[in-house]
């Protein structure tokens, strides 16, 4: 059974963490807390469920979702954080929460406030043994979690861009001083992110079978929770923290008992950690 | 007198309101530091008057100098943490101390769980119990301290001192300024107003639930300071009474409120980030128009 | 008070907010005449919203179906609709609202405890009837003698759940799952108390957070455990969940939930999943009688969406005033003394038998199972010692 | 050289591998102005914040009128009487012209009060005029700090650390940025100053300016202590011409 709980968590936890990673990125380059991402995961699902009933197709839902959600993120981008770049954190922050709120409150509108379902079914066969059991999907985000963050850290690390990137993400100003230009950076962050969260959209609306406008408020703040337990704007330490997380909140549930509300958990850690590590687990000084 | 009591309502929730902004904006507005969890403050300031009244069998007027004491004792742990942890940090800790709170009123007995705490009773007063139109006076007698005291602290050298933290914490340690005790006093101040608000609100509701205290109310009261104008006395007024009233005002949109609401909040950072009464506003005061057309002149020299 | 403090608290009121320009036009709309109007307050927007729709439209259909009959006694029925936005401060103002500005005379909620709650004593302040369609908590009630209560009260359908597990499972050991809210919890501790006192084991029982998806921990423990019945109570979402969790963690013990469950979107949501699941609600789909297959029907044709237990109750409730006035003319203390009365009255949701002193149904509890997709009977508890709410 | 009034005593401060002051001593006189010169990155900022206690030095001690500052906290350090400017202006900026001179005043103490009177008292106002008048800004008073232009703030600054009537004042690069004409409008400010019984640690990357002002003059480079003199001295020493030189950069008035 501690086999099959730990396999629970890593689920759970390749979830936040593919939620997590867009966020991340856009605070790397930006300092900007994107709440709104959130919205792009909800739109990501609902895409979904728009190509998926009618084709059948989970790749093609994918794509999809991918492209719709990258155009969405650069739009984001372009309207709401540029205009405001250099101002106070709290400005980007109050927009971030506002077009959150704005959007959520669009798909209820133009999607209807009931629940929708997205029957994914999944030819990949599952995975049985005496002491641990995961199903064909389960291994199937496990898998796309891993395949996604391996493809994102041989962009980091092994091109041009990845390169930019982490010039941009150490000194904005001094990058652009350098001859990069910070903006298609910036922009590639947001399609780069807003796409791996429209992947997540769409797998943990087939993994639970739900979408609905409001799915994005929990992760919406929970992802805050893992990419500062990542240490804000590390993309291997926003995947150890959400699988971290996965597991602790799979764990103590299991063996501590509710000690407390499960969405708490992930705050209680933050702040525990915050008061000994003010700036994250693999935090730089800053 | 009973057709007002709707009114009375919508006006003692709109004080509430204005209590929790003006004290959120001594936070936020004044000494600069991100709160997104001011409504945990208000939590424990009701939970609190609501145990002492209904278990420990206090009176109102014993329970409400009680929560707000109880609350300042938590703002000032808020306030330590701030010394620690900054800017976007401590805005995600906040939010975190808000989920934290209210699983504490959602997870212990004590608390009431999810059925949250009833048979808080309202007031006496020389015999009297005070009703909902008596109670707003007592409301709104509440709002006109509170707003002297705002009114104080802003003309203060205290309030200058704190706005000179916000606006840069070197060099003001370097003029001698006690920064650490500056934000821990603002902290306490702030986190008291919204105790005093707590008490206020459960004695009027007669019950209370942990949801009541969720982050999405402090998501509304940052949105009443924001809009008003973070940092001026009269903003978190105008915002409380703007946000409080729209979603009455605006019953014919009701469907469509969250969707103004989150417009609204986009629009304005990013064309007014100071706030309707914010600097280069047309309804800030002169002195802040004037500072606003210097800066522009500025500006245009290059 | 005095009439002079009353007026100097209008005065000063009327000086502080502009909101009272909005009511001064709001008040200024012509009554009409040979009209009744009831209010219902539902979560129209916020987290709840799926359920502030269902409650909506079936009122409307309520209404639609008394008017098209010509009324109540040549009476047509005016019906209000307000958003409690979830909120109880807000469910206050909404309170104050329908009684003093709109006038209603009975008031009817399709809304959660919570809402319901902060409501309910207004109302009995202000004299005014109130029928709760599916809000459980025990206070709305307590309020007084104007408040009713459509739905069971909570420790009813726990106690039923305990005669379903026991009698017609034949249950030994269980595990418990509750949602945190008080419809969960309540549920839950009855549930566990009155088959503890049964002889039957209680392996574990475990509470998660309203809106939870991912069910995998607590399913696994609970397959480690062993039991041979999972209570489960929650929402349709929660629910679904649970019973696709139950099939990916292999978990194959009879899960039994309950009337939130009782939404076509379960077996949406939950596909092949719900195959077996027992429930206990208040509406029997495999019921004949043509006042529930008329709505049944007639719901899913006009929102393309079948009914659900939301709708039903809220239908019934608005039913129930109905059928009040109808007996005893459109004064609210006349109402509320001919809801009073109310005997074998045919609701949607069954028939109804009586309210008790303080307000609560008396009802069959209807125990449902999904075969092919679909909710079917399965049994009835008509016990009257169970069914018969406490005072 | 009169009575030591300030003292650095074999003070070092490295950020993790990178020693940025190593073992630096300084005895600066009461009443004297004494200029910290050196080439970029040699230390001289670095030394100014280990003064005023913005770090924390790793090694050594730091008196001022013999009361040891090492060790304590930024405010209580600025309360003994020390003073500063920085390299890159840093104001109220919200706050007008006058507020960020009256902040000055008391030295941050939480008078009782000021909890409930005025932020301003008139004799503040008064003497907070004085002030600005005397650094060239008396019509700016009511503007906002951060309207002003580059070499106002300069000023505003100076101004703010005069007003806390200062044992020690520290100038951060006082001239940057300025103007010739308004370097040497600073540099008559700064004997003034002096004469009305400041002392003043300076720190210069500019020579010429430094050299023009201060009694004394000692050099950093990579933060290490490498002359200290008179200015004529200094002018003329070969380690000193050797460290400016060596990078290209001496002589240049980059005013």
């Amino acid at each position: 059974m501690v086999v099959q709980q730990i396999a629970n968590g890593v689920v759970l936890g390749s979830l936040y963490a593919l939620v997590a990673l867009g966020l991340t990125l856009v605070y790397g380059v930006l300092r900007i807390l994107h709440v709104a991402h959130a919205g792009v995961f909800v739109l990501g699902a609902y895409v979904g469920v728009l190509v998926y009933l009618p084709t059948g197709s989970l790749a093609l839902a994918i794509v999809s979702a991918a492209v719709v959600c990258s155009l969405a993120g650069l739009i984001m981008y372009r309207f709401l954080y540029r205009p405001v770049l250099g101002r106070p954190p709290l400005v980007p922050l109050i927009i971030s929460i506002g077009a959150f709120m704005f959007l959520e409150d669009l798909y209820r509108l133009v999607m209807g406030p009931y629940i929708k379902s997205l029957p994914v079914t999944i030819r990949a066969a599952g995975f049985e043994t005496a002491a641990v059991r995961l199903t064909g999907y389960q291994l199937f985000i496990v898998a796309a979690a891993a395949g996604l963050l391996l493809g994102l850290w041989w962009l980091m690390r092994g091109t041009r861009l990845g390169l930019a990137w982490r010039a941009s993400a150490q000194d904005l100003e001094t990058a652009a001083a350098h001859g990069i230009n910070t903006d298609v950076i910036i922009g590639v962050c947001f399609v780069i992110g807003s796409a791996i969260a429209a992947v997540a959209g769409v797998m943990v609306g087939g993994y639970y079978n739900q979408v609905y406008p409001s799915m994005g408020s929990v992760p919406a703040y929970k992802a805050l929770a893992v990419i500062v337990l990542g240490g804000m704007g590390s993309v291997p330490g926003t995947v150890i923290a959400g699988l971290a997380l996965g597991l602790a909140e799979t764990l103590t549930m299991v063996w501590v008992g509710t000690f407390l509300p499960r969405d708490a958990i992930a705050f209680l850690v933050l702040i525990l950690m915050l008061l000994v590590k003010p700036t994250g687990l693999l935090g730089r000084a800053s | 007198m009973i057709s007002s009591l709707y009114l009375v309502t919508v006006v003692t929730m709109t004080c509430i309101y204005i209590i929790l902004a003006s004290g959120l904006n001594i936070i936020t507005g004044y000494a600069g530091q991100p709160n997104l969890g001011h409504a945990a403050f208000f939590g424990i300031g009701a939970y609190a008057s609501a145990l002492l009244t209904t278990k420990a069998g206090l009176s109102f007027w014993a329970a409400l100098p009680l929560a707000i004491l109880i609350t300042a004792v938590v703002g000032l742990a808020l306030g330590v943490i701030s010394l620690r942890v900054r800017d976007d940090f401590l805005a995600i800790t906040t939010i975190g101390v808000n989920f934290v709170v209210v699983s504490v009123f959602l997870y212990f007995t004590f608390f009431g769980r999810a059925l949250g705490l009833g048979g808080i009773p309202r007031p006496t007063l020389f015999g009297y119990n005070l009703q909902k139109p008596q109670y707003l006076v007592l409301v709104l007698a509440v709002v006109a301290l509170v707003m002297a005291l705002c009114w104080v602290f802003s003309r203060s050298r205290l309030g200058l001192m704190v706005t000179a933290v916000r606006e840069d914490e070197i060099a003001a340690r370097c003029l001698g300024l006690d920064v650490t005790r500056l934000k821990i006093i603002a902290f306490v101040l702030g986190t008291s107003l919204a105790g005093l608000a707590g008490s206020l609100y459960a004695h009027f509701m007669t019950f209370i639930s942990p949801y009541d205290f969720a982050f999405p109310v402090s998501i509304t009261i940052m949105c009443m300071v924001v809009l008003g104008g973070a940092g001026t006395l009269w903003g978190p007024v105008v915002g409380a009474v703007v946000l409080a009233s729209a979603p009455e005002l605006l019953r014919f949109i009701q469907d469509y409120r969250m969707l103004v609401y989150g417009s609204l909040l986009v629009l304005l950072m990013l064309f007014q980030p100071s706030g309707l009464l914010g600097m280069g506003s047309a309804f800030a005061g002169r002195e802040l128009r004037l500072a606003a057309r210097a800066r522009g002149r500025v500006n245009q020299g290059g | 008070m005095s009439a002079y403090r009353g007026k100097w608290v209008n005065a000063l009121l009327a000086g502080l907010l502009i909101v009272a320009l909005a009511f001064s036009f709001a008040g200024c709309k012509p009554k009409e005449p040979q009209v009744v109007k009831i209010g219902v307050f539902a979560p129209i927007t916020g987290p709840a919203a799926a359920d502030g729709a269902a409650a909506t439209n079936a009122a409307i259909l309520a209404v639609e179906k008394v008017n098209n009959a010509g009324g109540i006694n040549g009476v047509k029925v005016e019906l209000l609709t307000y958003d409690d936005q979830f909120s109880s401060a807000q469910a206050v103002a909404v309170a104050h609202q329908m009684i003093e500005r709109d006038g209603v005379v009975a008031i009817v909620s399709g809304s959660y405890s919570t809402p319901t709650r902060a409501v309910a004593p207004i109302a009995q302040e202000a004299k005014i009837p109130l029928v709760a369609g599916y809000a459980v908590h025990p206070d709305i009630t307590a309020a007084g003698d104007f408040c009713f209560r459509n739905s069971f009260v909570g420790t009813v359908q726990g106690l039923a759940a305990a005669e379903v597990a026991v009698r017609d499972l034949g249950a030994k050991k269980v595990s418990i799952l509750m949602v945190d809210t008080d419809f969960g919890r309540i549920l839950g501790e009855t549930f566990k108390q009155t088959v503890e006192a049964r002889g039957v084991k209680v392996l574990s029982i475990d509470a998660y957070p309203y809106g939870e998806k991912d069910f995998s921990a607590l399913l696994t423990k609970i397959k480690g455990l062993n039991p041979d019945l999972l209570y489960a109570t929650g929402y349709y979402a929660e629910g679904a969940a649970i019973a696709l969790g139950a099939q990916t963690v292999g978990l194959t013990c009879q899960i039994l939930g309950m009337e939130g469950m009782d939404s076509p979107k379960f077996l949406e949501l939950g596909g092949a999943a719900t195959e077996g699941i027992i429930i206990t609600t208040n509406l029997n789909r495999d019921d004949m009688r043509p006042i529930a297959q008329e709505f049944l029907q007639a719901y899913e044709s006009r929102f393309n969406v079948p009914a659900d237990m939301v709708a039903a109750s809220t239908y019934d409730a608005i039913l129930i005033v109905c059928e009040a006035m109808r007996v005893g003319g459109f004064e609210p203390q006349a109402i509320r003394d001919a809801i009073a009365g109310l005997t074998n009255f045919e609701g949607v949701t069954g028939v109804i038998q009586a309210f008790t002193p303080s307000g609560e149904v008396i009802k069959p509890v209807q125990v449902q199972i999904v075969r092919d997709g679909a909710f079917h009977f399965f049994s009835v508890v008509d016990d009257p010692a169970i069914i018969t709410p406490p005072n | 050289m009169a009575d030591t009034i300030f003292t650095v005593r074999s003070v070092t401060k490295a950020f993790g591998g990178l020693t940025a002051l190593k073992a630096v001593t300084l005895e600066v006189g009461r009443e004297e102005i004494f200029a910290v010169i050196g080439p970029n990155g040699a230390g001289k900022t670095t030394l100014f914040n280990v003064i005023s206690g913005v770090y924390r030095p790793d090694e050594g001690e730091i008196y001022l009128a013999g009361r040891p500052l090492h060790g304590l906290t930024t405010h209580r350090i600025a309360r003994l009487g020390v003073a500063r400017t920085f390299q890159i202006t840093r104001l109220f900026k919200q706050l007008t012209v006058l507020d960020n001179v009256v902040l000055g005043f008391g030295r941050g103490d939480i008078d009782p009060r000021g909890l409930v009177g005025g932020a301003r008292r008139p004799a503040e106002v008064e003497r907070a005029k004085e002030l600005l008048a005397a650094v060239g800004l008396k019509d700016s008073a009511g503007l906002t700090a951060g309207t002003l232009a580059y070499g106002d703030q300069r000023r505003l600054e100076l101004a703010r650390a005069m007003a806390m009537d200062p044992t020690l004042l520290l100038l951060d690069e006082p001239c940057a940025g300025l103007t010739h004409h308004e370097a040497l409008e600073l540099a008559a400010l700064i004997r003034r100053l002096k004469d009305s019984g400041v002392t003043v640690v300076l720190v210069e990357h500019n020579m010429y300016v430094a050299m023009g002002v201060a009694d004394r003059v000692a050099v950093l480079d990579h933060g290490e202590k490498i002359a200290e003199g008179s200015p004529e001295a200094i002018q003329r020493d070969p380690v000193v011409i050797e460290a400016y030189l060596g990078r290209g950069e001496a002589g240049e008035d980059r005013a």
